[in-house]
């Protein structure tokens, strides 16, 4: 019996599921080396009962109809992992967790009356334990492969959780920091994108979220001493990992008066 | 038995702070008591009158666990203490753990009342004594705590 | 010999003769707004007039009033990275139909020639040579690399903003080491030769006899340089001052900056830490294991099954500079760092390496002594392609351990470890449990992934297998002596081929205590051994669980309280979780034993397990070159030091 | 037969991006009730941007969708643009053209191959039709897909989500060798789009001729990443301006998206169809050559549209990668000024359109987002009503079954759908 996947969406712009289907040379051996037993987005074959052996779930708990969906897949599945941002943290739509819900609905939709939403948009660990989280808006697809193949061998995958300057200096990309002063959050961030943004001589906006041990302090110093308002530096945290909690403190301190 | 009293106390370190005329005051108030293999000492819920100084064999503390196994907690030999809560000031705590001897055991024991009037009318020997019942408390919390660490459990 | 001297119109022609001799060219060139080093095609492509403005944090290029070649400092990119490549794939792995293959990756050897070697970066060549290539064991990617290198040196005749060659002892002049140097001078460059290979090139170039003066010139301009360094740094009895202060207040105030985002490693050009990762396909046939350059401001650098030695930034910065400017030495006979100053210009909050070591030194304490390096000895070529071997037997001891008989015609001394690999899974140390010649004996316990595949294998099944590695128990100094074996857990294993020694040679071995601690009685090894040492008159064997049933009829209560009437000449093996050896040292130690005759085997994270890779480092030691068994006096200083 | 009530109904909406359901009840051969029910969660973007640099908008807005984020990004572009009074370089231009090929390439892709075609083949889905003897067309479609992800991460640094577009132009233009590197592999793909074309417009399709008003952006080239102005069948051509006074978005209770239709309260359609109806003359000649005549009125055979516009993308990437010689900057500055401004471009689903109002200090006050899905959720509605009839003589599972397909054609995005704003809603809300 091969091993059962399942993918699953929350609220989320679809694309973690459209960069596993960005694995045009390995989707076919995917779909063979695994029984893709629920994936919507894929085929009209799908069975959300389960059990599944592996789980991707993508997008953020943000309606109360999602909650069963999130303790249901965590039920039956062996292992369940949370793929990108929104499933990680909340995502971009976490931006909402600190204004007023009901002054959103009302200016997006003129009868709020219709809209079932929570007054969060909330990370899948917040309801469920999960087994791994892939982080990236998107996740790299690599990433993604990786940690496929890596519960269908059996071992942890091989994701790190260095900063992207390793990434950055591993490519052989000049810092765009020092040598452009460009501000860049790639010190504070998860590698795993392979140093886009620097490559393209762009600071990083941080789309992978904090690294283990993320200084934010000692680096929003730095853009404040090199002319970044501080509202500025705040918003620069609150962005697509903002509600991940060292980001989410820092911007809370840059915030203040 | 009173001079096998007085050879084991020198013996052991424990009294080796103690003057010949202190540790004959302090002989004079204990017998020796040798033990078959799992002869209780001291039982769960008693009220301990009696201190003990293993002098040969195993003394095992175990504690009752309900619906389970008895838990052993830490065997004891030569030098330590047995019903060191006896020492503590009335009301004396009653006993939680079981004391037996895991093997046929030679123990130096102390009414705990009358040591404790000694202790109280000469606190020389008070000092020294509770000085020896405080480190081998000391030590067995210290020991305690790194059972408590499981230090060979599973680590992540 | 009169001095040579190269027009700079015939540069082109030094492209040529290198070419025609096979190199391709590397070397600086300007591209997107910094000088950085890449292919050349030819002297157009060298950065003609840029200098750069470099401070902590910052690096801009700029024009300069002149035409120079090389008129600036160093740039972010270092040779490192042409002979030490970020990535670089080691061993290659099939398995099927139960037959595992394993073979050294290919390797591109083009000879490189490197054109515009300071002297501080040639230095950092010789670092890494010493890592690389003169240990025990050789990488041979690195050693073809750099034996194939042709180095065309230059001298620094204007200081940087950054520089601190000077203070290290590196440069400004490159004075050997190279196969050409060029200085600049104006309009030429005055040329010298450094080896037959050097010479073959010269003899292809338009060389004319250099005006008189030139020498002096270069001698002038060195000197110019050496007095105007943009930093200094007192590098006298640095590894002592720095081990002596590891709990010194600025180890915190440097934390609070550093971002441990690891450019300063990634930029430094001695820094060779790596890390190995497993990869496969999808249904784990092929199968290889790629190294990539790590840092010890990673958390998977100091980690080891979930534990981590080095959790705080604090941990991981003071690593780095006592690595760099300390334990090195040690290591290696030679300071890491060279005074390039790539770390403080590539740091992005500008934290500078020279002012942190002053400060120390403002405030410290009294050095300590450090070991001296071992004599270089390279030996042994590809130490990262394992041997293929079967299981043949397989012992359940535990729940969660077994022992697994491997068939392996190897010669080991007891305390040392093998790497034990699967090829889709990954590669770990596990201490060798016994062997006679033609097996080992693994003991492991299924804590991991890799821990866990190996504990499933069964009779027949192969396996990737490296070493023996690492240093042994010093049953030589225990001849003639009492000897005291305090083991716990798993930590038995490492010790039994020891015990099993011991009782081989009565004579030499008169009186053996092993006191055992375990978890339960459930968790305790080898109980046959157990019983066959213990019925052994001169063995005393004691064992000791820390919870139990009330059948149980041995001791209960950490091991520490079995260590009792120590004789005075004993020399004492402990092996278990390092919380347990720290106790059991310090009770062994109470009770009488000086420090030299008590020995611990240490467990860190080797990765390549023959010195290469950084990630088992303990101070000035690798734990898996100089460990894992230590003299507990050696590491007693580090040992209980948090962070190590 | 026909008496009684009968209801076609689909709770969970498969090969379509997003989350959605569809009803349609016929009672006595009447139509009660035909909706598309969007119930995708809605993740307010047009609020959040709200006090967001305008720097950030299109790392922003990229994230409303995972298929089609570069569309996002070039309408938040183009109307940023327009707010600053930046005119960008011919460089940049083609270079955002052929950007956006890359991703028409992909979703096209991905639609047509993966989602689309194996409704024809009647297979749940590409990999179960892959195992069946269909692997040929599988591979060939992820071939030229991956191609229109290699143009965008050239360019981009990845296909979802890409990071160097920026207001005023790009972080970073590639070199022409970088460029360079992908055209063998473009024309490859065009071959390879030429032979799926052919393949396409031999399916079998259910007859299902539509009246379609027709909404499409129209200009010089085949719309793509810009145009000033937009053609409504039978109203001829107005400028963009115009846009939101013509399609009016509108909430309904059943869904979470907004809809759309024209101001005279007539659906309309957006997307391949009607850029081919409006634009098929101005095709690149080897697109043209392959297509069918204009209009298709069939929503069914939007597939061979969806492959004319691949191939297109492909002749047109083509050609823009052997032209390219950068000059001028990565991109053109202007400093924030208090200003509206508004673009469209079409998305691979259809025209998109974006209003920014900026204030003086370069944030955002406020913004609206018209996407294609939530312009044609009324024109879906009013096509499952058209197949009512065809659908009472037919076995149920098979006649469920068609409407979804009918559904699929339309290659919804409902991410896109769901979280848009116009501020006069109440006003028109009926």
């Amino acid at each position: 019996m091969k091993p059962r996947l399942a993918v699953i969406k929350l609220a989320s712009c679809d694309g973690c599921q459209v960069t596993l289907l960005d694995l045009e040379d390995e989707l076919l051996a995917i779909g063979e080396a695994l029984d893709v037993a629920h994936f919507t987005e894929a085929s009209s074959r799908f069975d959300p009962d389960g059990p599944f052996d592996l789980t991707l779930i993508e997008g953020s708990v943000s309606q109360p109809r999602q909650i069963p969906i999130v303790r249901h897949a965590r039920a039956m599945s062996k292992r369940l992992v949370a793929i990108g941002a929104c499933a990680n943290t909340g995502g971009l739509q976490a931006l909402r967790n600190w204004a007023n819900h009901e002054e959103y609905l009302s200016l997006v939709y003129a009868r709020p009356e219709y809209i079932e939403t929570l007054a969060e948009s909330k990370p899948v660990s917040e309801l469920v334990p999960v087994d791994f989280e892939l982080n990236g808006c998107p996740p790299d697809r690599h990433q993604l492969l990786e940690v496929i193949t890596a519960f269908l061998v059996g071992r942890r995958p091989n994701i790190r959780s260095e900063s992207v300057c390793l990434e950055c200096k591993r490519a052989g990309h000049v810092c765009v920091h020092v040598a452009y002063g460009i501000p860049c959050l790639g010190p504070v961030t998860q590698a795993g994108c392979g140093a886009l943004c620097p490559g393209k001589r762009r600071g990083c906006y941080s789309c992978f979220g904090p690294r283990e041990n993320a200084n934010t302090g000692s680096l929003a110093d730095d853009l404040e001493r090199k002319g970044l308002p501080p509202a500025e530096v705040a918003r620069r945290f609150r962005l697509i990992y903002g509600w991940a909690p060292p980001f989410r403190a820092e911007s809370a301190r840059r915030e203040k008066p | 038995m009173q001079d096998g009293v007085a050879a084991a106390m020198e013996s052991l370190d424990l009294f080796r702070q103690l003057t010949e005329a202190q540790r004959r005051s302090l002989a004079a108030l204990a017998r020796l008591e040798d033990l078959p293999q799992d002869a209780v000492l001291l039982r769960t819920g008693e009220a301990s009158a009696r201190l003990w100084v293993v002098l040969e064999g195993r003394v095992a503390l175990s504690l009752d666990v309900p619906g389970a196994v008895e838990a052993l907690l830490l065997t004891l030999g030569r030098g330590e203490l047995v019903g060191w809560s006896s020492m503590l000031p009335a009301p004396r705590p009653r006993a939680v753990a079981n004391a037996r001897a895991l093997e046929p055991a030679r123990l130096l024991a102390f009414d705990a009342g009358d040591l404790q009037r000694l202790c109280e009318a000469d606190h020389e020997i008070g000092w020294v004594v509770m000085r020896s019942v405080l480190a081998a408390v000391g030590r067995r919390l210290t020991e305690t705590r790194l059972q408590l660490l499981d230090v060979y459990g599973k680590r992540p | 010999m009169t001095a040579q001297a190269l027009a700079r119109d015939d540069l082109g022609a030094l492209f040529d003769a290198l070419r025609a001799e096979g190199y391709r060219v590397v070397g600086p060139t300007l591209r997107d707004d910094a000088i950085v080093l890449a292919d050349l095609r030819g002297p157009e492509d060298l950065p003609a007039g840029w200098t750069v403005r470099q401070g902590p944090g910052t690096y801009r290029v700029e024009r300069r009033d002149d035409e120079a070649l090389f008129g600036f400092a160093v740039g972010q990119h270092s040779w490192k990275g042409f002979l030490f490549p970020s990535r670089e794939r080691l061993v290659e792995m099939r398995r099927e139909d139960g037959a595992l293959e394993h073979r050294p990756a290919a390797r591109d050897a083009a000879p490189l020639a490197f054109l515009g070697v300071r002297g501080c970066d040639l230095a950092a060549i010789e670092v890494q040579d010493r890592t690389f290539m003169r240990g025990r064991h050789v990488d041979p990617g690195y050693d073809a690399r750099r034996r194939a290198a042709f180095v065309v040196a230059v001298d620094c005749l204007e200081a940087g903003d950054l520089c601190f060659c000077a203070s290290m002892g590196t440069g400004p002049g490159v004075e050997r080491g190279f196969d050409l140097r060029l200085t600049e001078l104006g309009p030429r460059f005055l040329v010298a030769v450094g080896s037959a290979r050097g010479a073959s090139v010269a003899a292809r170039l338009p060389l004319r006899a250099a005006p008189a003066g030139d020498e002096r010139r270069r001698r002038d301009g060195l000197d110019d340089a050496r007095a105007h360094m943009g930093r200094t740094m007192q590098a006298d009895d640095l590894p002592g001052l720095l081990f002596g202060n590891l709990d010194h207040p600025r180890w915190d105030d440097v934390a609070a900056r550093c971002l441990a985002c690891a450019n300063c490693t990634l930029v430094c050009p001695t820094c060779f830490c790596f890390s190995v990762e497993t990869v496969s396909d999808l249904s784990g046939t092929e199968a290889r294991r790629d190294r990539a350059w790590d840092s010890c401001f990673t958390v998977q650098h100091g980690q080891i099954h979930g534990a981590t030695f080095r959790p705080r930034i604090k941990d991981r910065y003071r690593q780095w500079l006592t690595h760099k400017l300390g334990a090195w030495v040690s290591q290696f006979g030679v300071s890491g760092c060279t005074g390039c100053g790539r770390c403080i210009a590539w740091c992005p909050v500008g934290i500078d390496l020279t002012e942190e070591v002053a400060a120390i030194r403002a405030t410290s304490r009294p050095a300590v002594a450090m070991p001296p390096p071992p004599a270089p000895a390279p030996a042994v070529r590809e130490p990262m392609v394992p041997a293929t071997a079967r299981v043949t037997a397989v012992r359940r001891e535990t729940d969660d351990v077994v022992t697994l008989r491997i068939a392996h015609e190897i010669a080991f001394r007891p305390g040392q470890f093998h790497m034990l690999g699967l090829p889709a899974i990954g590669e770990v140390p596990i201490s060798i449990a016994g062997g006679d010649g033609r097996s080992v004996d693994h003991t492991i316990r299924a804590v991991g992934a890799v821990s866990g595949a190996l504990a499933a294998l069964e009779p027949g099944h192969a396996l990737g297998i490296r070493g023996p590695f690492g240093s042994a128990w010093p049953l030589e100094a225990c001849v003639g002596r009492p000897v005291v074996v305090v083991a716990g857990g798993v930590g038995l294993a490492p010790l039994r081929a020891a015990l099993d020694t011991m009782a081989a040679r009565p004579l030499d071995y008169p009186s053996v205590r092993l006191l055992y601690g375990a978890r339960t009685p459930a968790d305790l090894l080898f109980t046959d051994d157990l019983q066959r040492w213990a019925a052994d008159p001169r063995f005393a064997v004691r064992v000791t669980v820390d919870h139990a049933g009330a059948d149980w009829r041995g001791d209960v209560g950490v091991v520490t309280r079995l260590i009792t009437d120590v004789p005075p000449d004993a020399v004492a093996l402990v092996c278990g979780p390092e919380m347990m050896m720290g106790f059991s040292v310090r009770a062994l130690c109470a009770a009488g034993l000086p420090a030299e005759r008590a020995y611990v085997s240490m467990e860190r994270n080797m990765a390549c397990a023959v010195a290469h890779c950084g990630r088992c480092q303990l101070g000035p030691y690798f734990v898996c070159r100089d460990g894992p068994v230590f003299r507990f006096d050696r590491i007693a200083r580090l040992f209980d030091q948090e962070g190590f | 037969m026909t008496d009684g009530e009968r209801t076609f109904r689909v709770d969970l909406m498969t090969r379509v991006e997003g989350e959605g359901r569809f009803e349609l009840r016929v009672r006595d051969g009447v139509v009660e009730r035909a909706v598309l029910s969007i119930y995708e969660a809605p993740r307010f973007f047009e609020a959040f941007v709200r006090g967001r640099s305008i720097f950030e908008v299109p790392d922003i807005v990229a994230r409303i969708c995972g298929i089609c984020p570069v569309a996002y990004q070039m309408s938040a572009v183009r109307a940023l643009e327009e707010a600053l009074g930046l005119s960008p370089t011919p460089t940049l231009r083609a270079l955002r053209r052929l950007f956006y090929c890359g991703e028409w390439i992909s979703s096209h892709a991905l639609h047509v191959f993966l989602l689309h075609a194996p409704d024809f083949l009647g297979f749940p889905g590409a990999l179960e039709m892959a195992a069946a003897g269909h692997r040929d067309l599988v591979e060939r479609g992820l071939r030229i897909k991956k191609v229109g992800n290699a143009i965008l991460e050239r360019i981009g640094g990845r296909a979802v989500h890409p990071i160097s577009a920026r207001v005023g132009g790009f972080t970073r233009l590639p070199t022409p060798a970088e460029l360079g590197a992908l055209r063998d592999d473009v024309a490859r793909a065009l071959d390879e789009a030429e032979i799926a074309t052919r393949w396409a417009a031999g399916l079998d399709f259910p007859a299902f001729e539509q009246d379609y008003v027709f909404v499409s952006l129209v200009g010089d080239a085949y719309p793509l990443e810009w145009a000033d102005e937009f053609a409504v069948s039978g109203r001829g051509t107005l400028p963009i301006a115009d846009f939101e006074r013509v399609c009016v978005e509108a909430q309904v209770p059943w869904s979470n998206a907004l809809q759309a239709r024209l101001d005279d309260g007539r659906t309309y359609l957006t997307g391949p169809l009607a850029r081919f109806a409006h634009n098929a003359a101005r095709l690149h000649p080897r697109a043209a050559a392959l297509a069918p005549p204009a209009p298709v009125r069939n929503p069914h055979a939007s597939i061979v549209v969806r492959c004319v516009e691949i191939v297109h993308a492909l002749a047109e990437a083509l050609d823009l990668i052997e032209a390219y010689a950068p000059e001028g900057p990565a991109y053109l500055e202007a400093a924030p000024r208090e200003s509206t401004g508004l673009g469209a471009t079409e998305a691979p689903r259809g025209l998109l359109y974006h209003r920014y109002a900026i204030g003086p200090d370069g944030l955002v006050r406020e913004a609206a987002i018209v996407p294609p899905t939530s312009q044609n959720q009324a024109r879906i509605e009013q096509d499952l009503i058209g197949m009512a009839p065809q659908l009472l003589t037919m076995e149920h599972e098979r006649a469920t079954r068609l409407c979804e397909q009918l559904i699929r054609a339309y290659d919804p995005c409902i991410s896109c759908a769901t979280h848009f704003l116009t501020l006069d809603i109440e006003r028109v809300t009926p």
